[in-house]
């Protein structure tokens, strides 16, 4: 069995180096860092990180060594996981003194579990490669029996009529993907942006202003918090709101600012599952 | 039956198979109690190590069975036409890890572990014979997957608990799993 | 290379051949003169001997192979007859359904169809007498199989073309498999 000490692997970004001013060095050294609370994610400008691996991708294009999708892939899934943790770090902590700092300072640490655990899976996947080369140089004795044991086999007896054999057949022979059953429209989104946008035009039938976070108060999961921030948006996109933060950092106050009584509609936009993000993949 | 005479009956048999034997069966024909016999096999398999043979005796998905020694590869390769498919890709490797850890696993889940639609890389997984469907999830009636035992054939294991602990790649994995489905389902 | 590595060699190589093979393939192979290789096959063949092994390394016909050793042929004997059931396993019996239905068919095509490995049952269905090889595929140089009369015997058949239609409504059913192949090859 491998080392299961070895935690520090090779850098899965082979050649790909991030340049920030409090950091230079390999990608993967840098995840290391954060993840080993070495450094914080807040320190690390996630945009230079995101120029430095596009021209990256750009010379190993120009090198003709062609779009490296796996590399794009992984990288995608990484900085999408230190966005999310640098938004949940950057959101106003300090001290908990209501419930909902206590759910941000809760989705900050799931998101850093999150990227842990989406770490420990590349280790382990590098281990299965390395059993799979191994067993692979092992050849199994594959062989038909002896002459003269042959004979004393017994009759074979195939047990079943032409019909049910050609029914095996069929279901031998047939596409086996088409066995799957579809179970996608189980997984729909159990919070629907539009019916979050309605919530928060009631609640502007009530106050015209009101800050983000007393729009969010009953919010009772992170999920219900996105979808009401997306369907804000959709609301500023109509134009019947407007956003004001005085300070960086600071909360944000929300404006109504459409007229009494126009019907608006939120889009749904937002609630179509994702099924478009395909990993290139086939082997 | 003595020992050598237990000894040279396996080896006779060995010999002959062309598919792993259970220790159990083993066992039935030599008449010889269960533990007994295992113990055989192991002192066994041993031996061979020990005097540097070109052969092994290994215990892959729970059958015994002759395989050539890895030392040797590169002349038995001139002989065996490599029946074995392409590599894996790094995707399918990963979600193949994630699938070996959290079985049975329906697809919804390892796709929030992955951070990415794993349809397709799945599909190729059961074209391949690694992994199958192994039931349904109560709550939800989503298809739950599991590795097969051409997967463990594959990576040379008897069975899976012989998968590397995952605890010193991630603390608590389990507990942590729990919390994080609650955010990404 | 000294003694000790073409006796390894010769193991590995021989425990994982089916046909027997000739001291002059091996002396190739191992880039050792044919007389020093030869001496090397006897001296192995006696040790086996002279360790009262369950197997032995015997030249028949100009080719070499391993063999269980007759001096344990009883339980040989009671593993083939009682081991080895009337009754064909199910991944046996699709085996021979994909063969019968795509006949002649090469190991590879069958592969994909079935989605995994399945040199060690096409043995078992040639060993059984339901299989034959039947020529060989022009491009690829494979080698085809096709289900012999005792299978037609078996199933109660005359001939291949009682066997019933299967599934006029799957779509280019070759064209699939020429998908499945680029997957699994």
């Amino acid at each position: 069995m491998e080392s299961q000490s070895a935690v520090i692997s090779e850098p899965r970004l082979p050649g790909f180096r991030v340049h920030l001013e409090n950091f230079d060095g390999p990608f993967d050294l840098l995840l290391q860092l954060i993840s080993k609370h070495k450094m914080d994610v807040t320190d690390v400008a996630l945009s230079v990180v995101t120029d430095d691996f596009i021209s990256h991708i750009r010379l190993l294009e120009e090198e003709g060594k062609g779009w490296q999708l796996d590399q794009a892939t992984e990288f995608l899934v990484v900085a999408a996981t230190l966005l999310d943790l640098k938004a949940a770090r950057l959101l106003p902590s300090g001290e908990i003194d209501d419930e909902s700092d206590l759910a941000l300072l809760e989705a900050r640490d799931l998101l850093f579990a999150r990227l842990l655990q989406y770490r420990a899976f590349k280790e382990i996947a590098a281990i299965f490669e390395k059993r799979i080369e191994v067993a692979e140089r092992s050849f199994a004795r594959v062989v038909s029996l002896e002459a003269h044991l042959v004979d004393l086999l017994p009759e074979v007896i195939l047990g079943l009529s032409p019909e049910r054999f050609a029914a095996l057949a069929e279901r031998a022979l047939a596409p086996r993907d088409e066995l799957t059953l579809s179970v996608a429209h189980i997984h729909v989104p159990l919070v629907s942006v539009a019916e979050e946008g309605e919530r928060i035009i009631e609640l502007f039938k009530v106050r015209k202003t009101m800050t983000f976070r007393t729009i969010c108060q009953s919010a009772d999961s992170t999920l219900v918090i996105v979808a009401r921030f997306l369907a804000l948006l959709e609301l500023f996109k109509e134009g019947v709101i407007r956003f004001e933060q005085l300070v960086a950092l600071g909360d944000i106050t929300v404006h109504w600012t459409g007229a009494e009584g126009r019907k608006i509609k939120v889009s749904d936009e937002f609630d179509t599952p994702v099924s478009t993000l395909e990993e290139g993949d086939n082997g | 039956m003595d020992r050598d005479e237990a000894i040279g009956a396996l080896e006779a048999i060995l010999m002959v198979i062309d598919e792993p034997i259970s220790a159990t069966i083993l066992a039935q024909i030599l008449e010889v109690p269960l533990g007994e016999l295992e113990e055989v096999l192991r002192s066994l398999a041993r031996s061979y190590l020990e005097d540097s043979r070109g052969f092994e005796l290994k215990e892959i998905a729970g059958g015994w069975r002759f395989y050539s020694s890895p030392a040797y590869a590169q002349y038995v390769e001139k002989f065996v036409i490599s029946g074995q498919p392409g590599k894996l890709t790094q995707a399918a490797l990963e979600t193949l890890a994630v699938i070996a850890y959290r079985q049975p696993v329906s697809r919804a889940r390892v796709s929030a572990i992955r951070g990415v639609n794993v349809e397709a890389v799945m599909k190729t997984l059961g074209v391949r014979g690694l992994v199958e469907e192994s039931g349904i999830e109560y709550e939800t009636g989503a298809v739950l997957y599991s590795t097969t035992p051409y997967f463990l054939e594959r990576l040379g294991l008897n069975s899976l608990n012989e998968l590397p602990e995952i605890a010193p790649f991630l603390p608590d994995i389990h507990a942590l799993d729990e919390v994080i489905s609650t955010l990404t389902d």
